[in-house]
């Protein structure tokens, strides 16, 4: 039993951004309105952000930025072990500008969308295409 | 100037870029010479880098200066390096070709269409060239944002269908940034070599096989196999011709390049068919894909929309083959990266034709079109056999490799589909010709002469049309060559 | 690290993400959006990640906010789910 | 043997191709473009002619055009049974491109320039099957050959033929898709070659006699345009077309390219010993004579001359099928014999059918009764060409039956002498009759006055020669009869 | 649709739970990724680029390349929403009436088609929705702004040594262009910041960037190398890398700050500039 708990402790971080990014993946499959897709999918891609920098994540170690003096002289040794992985965060700043990029262009089609059918329920729309 | 081809490809198109935006607000006519300028330089480069590679065998390019995998590299092998000239070629012809139809669509807005198509090209080269899966990642955004932007922009229906393909692309594209991410947990690398040279001794980790289902989902997501498909023909029938006329022929090509990629270079063959062992599986959804794309595009009474779920079961083609597992199906699939990559942009460009002059595609729109438009209906016709898989055309050696590797697999499902598929694609085709060539019929019983006014389109859209129409018997008749010389070499050493 | 309020924060993640998909009102939906994006970037920071939360907290709580409300703005608030 | 490598071969193809260009530039001037059209066809002629000599020495002409694959090129090789079948086909499109003159413009059809321009591709593609070198290249102009016709069939647009189009398309493009393309492909895999070869590239391999069969099967069917049954009923409906396009292609290209097809099949890939020790040339025979007897009855039923023509072909062509699948020397000869002697008859006798329409605007038999009185040139023409179908002197098809008749007997297979004859006789119910009622029915029966009106001279200059060609094969079966010999030499060693 | 994707979404949270069985511990040092690549960045970054910030020497120069089209997406995205949202002066219909103020009086005219206004710097057109801004809100955004922007730029050029860079700073001075046009108006704000000027600002930004890759090129050095900028800027190869960085950061923040006004503009106006949020 300590064991299980310890296993879901452990991997909370995992576990949480499973959860996530299937109520993001849910919503953008299940959802009706276009606009709630898109929170979805926003969600879905913030799940991704959450388990890259988990990755980062290393015990006793403190944020990416050296410590320093000023002037090149002062080097002080580093140890690897005492800095988070900078790697993920890099990526992640790049998956965050292309969330907010998608972002941007979906919200510029649902507008689209909007001004021809006057709404943003799907179903509603979907009705519309084939009356016509 | 020759070992900066590989930064050229993507920095020249990607600069002019911005060039060509900034004269949108500056001089509208300079947009489109820029463009072809733009996407002559990248041709000409990915050209030069075929040779180099041909000469020099993999060629690597470091960019920053930083060695891999610490920085971000290319990797120009013989694989990409045949993709790439593809990619660029068949990018400019129809840039060539969309000038009339953004004169007459979208006059005010021709400095960011531009601006888009020539970084949806940035885009797509950055795919082929790079070698750091997720610097793959970027570049597909880059792709798939302006592709976005760019099929959106036609019919009324168009947004809808465009979102739809967003939401899709973006799960897709997640699901890849999602499997990199596992590969990266448990190997601490993003450099695909580099990932393939660590991954050997984890081939049984749950991560490393998760990550690789989660990667091919997300790119099959991206070049709709068949399951996945639902977004594509809505997306590139409602858009304009000059859009659909890059993205149709290319976004589902480069995709399965990437998975060919995938496959070859960072899952190693060694792991995908001989400790996973699914390829039957996979080549039984492919043979369902082009069964169903068949089908589908069959129940159509609309041109654009019948080619798009051509698309679709070409695919299925082209999944299905690199799935295989064989010498010949590979080669089958990569060979028909090229070969479909010029049969559907001339189709496509086709289309763009009949909708400047016609103003419909709808197969009603189609009656007496061999009267009105015979030079583009020719090239449709060679179009039309490439796709059926008629010799010389390049249709049919492709489909050679990929039926041979069918039978060298014992996989006669998918053999059996190909044939079918072909066989559906005559009765689809001739079904579009028989309605240009005979309605709208003659009144009165015997040899009335249709009246017959030609409205052929303008001379810069038949031109591309034609390079591209006698490129695929062209490439036909040089297969023995392609494959000896580059694709033979794309298959690593003691793959069956 | 603290991480009982890493998991708390965790957890509150997800009732924010949640509650922003259930809520029938988009402007509504559009802040609790606000409010999940901003939960992210405390989580991030606490785990160490500042750049990737300093972005998420301009980016995803800043802009990303106003662009959801200046949409729902233009086109209706109005949903059914 | 000895071979020569020359470029003519690719010549002999392309002549053809390359006028059609001129013929698109001139259209305006039908004079020039129907000028084009005889350069092109004396030029295609001049050039296989002027590969016999060395064919009849004995060597063989190779070119090879592009290689795919190991075994598998664009590549011609012109031995005895394609110069036979070239010197055949090239002969009578001089002749052809005139009687299309007449008939074109007797009739004022339209689209005249897309007309020539397809019957060119009809020729470079039946010629390139003729010198093709390996299955692949013979699969190549097959399907180029298919598709040129299908304009030519559909000539009129009009829905009847759209309907024989369709017809056309599903019989004969669908089974060399369907079912040659894969045998092909099973042939590749298994040999690792398509270059037909003397005794048969399947000879080596360890094929399963069930497998085997299945090939086979594969491609005699799939060759659709042998028309063997059930392959068969695009044929008649293929009718539709003009007539010249029925004549050269549905009597002598088209037709004669699947039954050259098989032929080759036969001898090339499957080889004449695995046929004989498999028993499968036995099989082929069965099918081909079926084919015979059911296509000669139908035969007689038929109303529409052009019709009647059809299922003759249908017949005669399972003759040649039946010759080269008894495997024995004599009946190989002369069914490949056949393949000229059914030319030269066959056409003539849609050149008749031809000018009858273009001159009285009758298609079906019973509306030609007492027509030899007005149109005594062709009718006699008529006469002639049916007796050489029949395999009666004096004409090129006795010879050829003659043959066919001693192979079976050479084979030891009865059965199939008694198919011939008998099917010789059905033949002649159907042909004698007409030719019997145009000249000597009772004057009260006539549907034509007395008064000699032939159709145009374009029309009737053709048919006259075809027929005299076919009288003088008789007496004169040079060179064709030696090609045969030669070719079947080559094969059996005989 | 709800029952299917309750099944995806079944199948594929099984699978990557079942994958996570495989993960390292969570925040394990040892774990591959900690101990592959990383170190390297840590400890040697300092050496090969004199940036503190690690995360800022990894994002703009050993994987530089990436942020370039990161920039690029953003700004290609500002390219889609204008070309999808803009409606084009030939488009766009002229209403009927048209509003003007007269900024003095605060006075509202209402003209109605074919009358004009003499050109003046008086009055200012309106939309029939305007409502005068709140002068709270007003007066406040004006005090917070000019600290807002500060900040921005703080943050684009003290990201070698702090969190921050050219993508934050560029988003903050974006956002605060945003608040002015929240506060006020739409047109008030294109007023002062117009779009032409906007799209070339976007495409400069980005060309900053490349442009800095390229110069590097024509240096007789890889796209991206920094270090060749060395000649140019009369420094050793290390602090041509630093200074490298923020020369592509500044762009970074053009490209964004821009992108981020030009999206808002669009998406908050539909397209028409007029009547903003």
């Amino acid at each position: 039993m300590t064991d299980l708990i310890s296993t879901v402790v452990a991997k909370y971080n995992y576990w949480i951004y499973i959860t996530l990014m299937m109520i993001g993946l849910y919503a953008m499959i299940a959802k009706n309105n276009l606009v709630k897709k898109i929170v979805g999918m926003n969600i879905f891609q913030t799940a991704i952000i959450l388990f890259y920098v988990s990755i980062g994540v290393k015990k006793g170690a403190t944020i990416p930025i050296l410590e320093h003096g000023h002037g090149p002289d002062v080097h002080h040794v580093v140890h690897a072990v005492d800095y988070i992985n900078p790697l993920p965060h890099v990526l992640m700043l790049t998956a965050i500008v292309v969330g907010v990029a998608t972002l941007g262009v979906a919200l510029a089609l649902a507008i689209r969308i909007y001004n021809n059918y006057n709404t943003l329920e799907e179903n509603e729309i979907l009705t519309q295409v084939r009356e016509k | 100037m020759s070992e900066q081809y590989p930064a050229l490809l993507v920095i020249v198109p990607l600069l002019s870029a911005l060039v060509i935006s900034v004269a949108g607000w500056v001089n509208k006519r300079l947009c489109f010479p820029i463009a072809v300028a733009a996407l002559g330089v990248a041709a000409w480069s990915s050209v030069g880098l075929l040779f180099r590679v041909l000469d020099e065998g993999v060629i690597v390019y470091k960019l920053g200066g930083w060695s891999p995998p610490m920085g971000i590299a290319y990797y120009i092998d013989y694989l990409n390096g045949l993709v790439l000239p593809v990619v660029s070629i068949v990018a400019l012809l129809n840039l060539i070709s969309s000038k009339k139809i953004v004169e007459q669509q979208f006059p005010d807005k021709a400095g960011p269409f531009y601006t888009l198509y020539v970084l949806m090209v940035t885009g797509l080269l950055g795919i082929v060239v790079t070698g750091d899966a997720f610097n793959l990642y970027v570049l597909l955004e880059i792709a798939s944002l302006t592709g976005y932007g760019l099929l959106a922009m036609g019919e009324e229906r168009a947004p809808l269908a465009t979102l739809n393909y967003l939401y899709m692309g973006t799960i897709g594209a997640c699901f890849y940034l999602l499997g990199i991410g596992y590969l990266y947990i448990v190997t601490g690398s993003l450099n695909m070599v580099d990932i393939a040279r660590l991954l050997p001794p984890l081939y049984q980790s749950k991560a490393v096989l998760a990550a690789f289902i989660i990667c091919m989902v997300g790119v099959w997501l991206k070049m709709a196999f068949f399951p996945l498909h639902a977004w594509l023909p809505n997306a590139y029938t409602y858009a304009n011709s000059a859009s659909s006329g890059l993205i149709a022929p290319l976004m589902t090509k480069v995709m399965v390049y990437v998975m060919i990629r995938l496959i070859l270079t960072v899952f190693t063959p060694k792991f995908v068919f001989n400790t996973l062992a699914v390829h039957d599986a996979v080549v039984w959804l492919a043979v369902i894909a082009i069964v169903m794309g068949a089908v589908l595009a069959l129940k159509e009474r609309n041109l654009k929309k019948m080619l798009t779920y051509i698309v679709v079961a070409e695919v299925g083609y082209m999944v299905g083959g690199a799935w295989l597992g064989n010498r010949a199906g590979l080669t089958g699939a990569v060979l028909h990266i090229v070969n479909d990559a010029l049969m559907t942009l001339c189709v496509f460009l086709v289309v763009g034709n009949i909708v400047y002059k016609i103003k419909g595609y709808a197969f009603g729109d189609l009656k007496g079109l061999f009267a009105k438009m015979p030079f583009t209906m020719g090239a449709f016709v060679i179009g039309a056999l490439s796709i059926i898989g008629v010799p010389p055309t390049c249709g049919f050696f492709s489909k050679w490799y990929l039926i041979l590797g069918a039978i060298q697999a014992h996989q006669y499902g998918f053999m059996v589909a190909l044939l079918f598929s072909s066989l559906i694609n005559v009765v689809l085709f001739f079904r579009v010709f028989e309605i240009g060539f005979y309605e709208p019929f003659s009144d009165h019983e015997g040899h009335e002469h249709h009246p017959a006014v030609m409205a052929e389109a303008p001379l810069t859209m038949l031109v591309p049309l034609y390079v591209v129409a006698i490129s695929l018997i062209l490439v036909g008749l040089y297969t023995g060559d392609i494959v000896n010389h580059i694709v033979q070499f794309v298959i690593p050493k003691g793959f069956m | 690290m603290i991480w009982p309020i890493d998991l708390a924060i965790l957890t509150l993640v997800v009732i924010a993400g949640i509650g922003a998909l259930m809520v029938k009102d988009l402007l509504g939906a559009a802040i609790l959006f606000g409010a999940y994006s901003f939960m992210m970037c405390l989580l991030w920071s606490i785990m160490g990640a500042v750049d990737v939360a300093f972005t998420e907290a301009s980016v995803g709580a800043g802009v990303s906010t106003v662009f959801f409300v200046a949409a729902v703005f233009r086109t209706s608030r109005r949903t059914k789910d | 043997m000895e071979t020569i490598t020359s470029i003519r071969p690719l010549l002999a193809v392309l002549v053809s191709l390359l006028i059609i260009p001129l013929v698109v530039v001139s259209s305006r001037s039908p004079n020039v473009r129907e000028s084009w059209t005889f350069v092109a066809a004396v030029a295609k002629f001049l050039i296989v002619l002027s590969m016999l000599p060395a064919i009849l020495r004995g060597t063989e002409i190779v070119y090879t055009v592009v290689q795919f694959m190991p075994g598998a090129a664009i590549r011609f090789r012109v031995d005895a049974l394609g110069m036979l079948f070239a010197l055949v086909s090239s002969s009578l499109w001089i002749i052809t491109s005139a009687y299309s003159i007449g008939y074109m413009r007797g009739l004022k059809e339209h689209g005249q320039t897309r007309y020539f321009c397809f019957f060119a591709i009809c020729l470079s593609a039946t010629i390139g099957a003729a010198f093709s070198a390996n299955l692949l290249t013979l699969y190549l102009f097959y399907e180029i050959l298919s598709l040129a016709t299908y304009p030519l069939v559909t000539h009129h647009q009009d829905l009847e033929a759209r309907s024989s189009g369709r017809k056309y398309l599903l019989y004969v493009v669908g089974a060399s898709i369907g079912l040659v393309l894969p045998a092909m492909l099973i042939c590749y895999n298994l040999a690792g070659t398509l270059e037909f070869s003397k005794n048969g590239i399947l000879a080596g391999t360890a094929v399963s006699p069930s497998l085997l069969f299945i090939l086979l099967f594969m491609f005699v069917f799939g060759f659709a345009k042998s028309a063997i049954m059930p392959m068969h009923s695009w044929l008649p409906a293929a009718m539709v077309a003009p007539t010249p396009v029925s004549a050269l292609l549905h009597a002598v290209a088209v037709v004669k390219v699947g039954v050259f097809s098989i032929v080759r099949i036969l001898t090339g890939v499957f080889g004449i010993q695995l046929l004989s020790s498999s028993h499968l040339g036995m099989a082929v025979c069965y099918v081909a004579a079926f084919t015979i007897l059911v296509g000669s009855f139908i035969a007689l039923s038929q109303n529409g001359l052009k019709r009647l023509l059809a299922f003759s072909t249908i017949a005669q062509l399972s003759y040649i099928v039946l010759g080269v699948a008894l495997l024995s020397p004599k009946g190989m000869t002369g069914g490949m014999l056949h393949i000229a002697m059914h030319a030269f008859g066959k056409i003539t006798l849609f050149f008749c059918a031809g000018a009858i329409f273009v001159a009285t605007g009758k298609k079906n038999i019973s509306e030609m009764i007492g027509i030899g009185r007005r149109m005594p040139v062709t009718m006699a023409a008529f006469f002639i060409a049916s007796l050489s179908i029949i395999g009666m002197p004096p004409c090129g098809g006795f010879i050829s039956k003659w043959y066919l008749a001693l192979g079976t007997l050479q084979a030891h297979q009865i059965g199939f002498l008694v198919v011939l004859l008998f099917s010789s006789l059905l033949n002649a119910c159907y042909f004698i009759p007409i030719t019997y009622k145009a000249f000597f029915c009772r004057p009260e029966d006539a549907m034509f006055e007395n008064k000699v009106q032939e159709a145009p001279a374009f029309c009737v200059v053709p048919l006259v020669i075809t027929a005299t060609i076919s009288v003088i094969l008789l007496f004169y079966p040079q060179p064709f009869l030696r090609l045969a010999r030669m070719m079947v030499q080559s094969i059996t060693g005989v | 649709m709800k029952i299917i994707g309750l099944i995806i979404v079944v199948v594929t949270g099984a699978l990557l739970i079942y994958a996570a069985a495989d993960f390292p511990a969570w925040s394990d040092p040892a774990s591959p990724a900690s101990t592959y690549l990383s170190p390297y960045f840590i400890e040697k970054t300092m050496e090969e680029t004199s940036v503190p910030n690690i995360v800022t020497a990894v994002l703009a120069d050993y994987r530089g390349f990436d942020t370039m089209f990161e920039t690029t997406v953003i700004f290609s995205a500002g390219v889609v929403c204008f070309f999808l949202l803009r409606i084009s002066r030939r488009e766009e219909e002229e209403p009927e009436t048209r509003y003007y103020r007269h900024v003095l009086t605060g006075v509202t005219i209402q003209l109605k088609e074919g009358y004009k206004i003499p050109p003046s710097a008086d009055f200012e057109r309106i939309d029939a929705v305007w409502t005068p801004p709140d002068l709270i809100i007003k007066t406040g955004c004006r005090i917070l702004i000019p600290f807002i922007q500060l900040f921005a730029l703080y943050v684009i050029a003290h990201g070698h040594h702090s969190p921050g860079g050219g993508f934050q700073g560029g988003v903050i001075l974006g956002a605060s262009v945003i608040l002015f046009a929240i506060s006020h108006d739409l047109r008030t704000a294109v007023r002062r910041m117009s779009e032409k000027l906007i799209g070339i600002l976007c495409a400069v930004g980005v060309s900053i960037y490349a442009g800095t890759g390229a110069l590097c090129l024509l240096l007789k050095q890889n796209f991206l190398d920094y270090s060749a900028l060395a000649g140019v800027l009369h420094v050793d190869p290390i602090t041509a890398r630093s200074h490298g960085i923020l020369m592509v950061e500044i762009g970074v923040g053009i490209a964004v700050l821009a992108t981020m006004i030009w999206i808002y503009n669009n998406i908050s106006s539909a397209g028409r500039y007029r009547q903003g949020l």
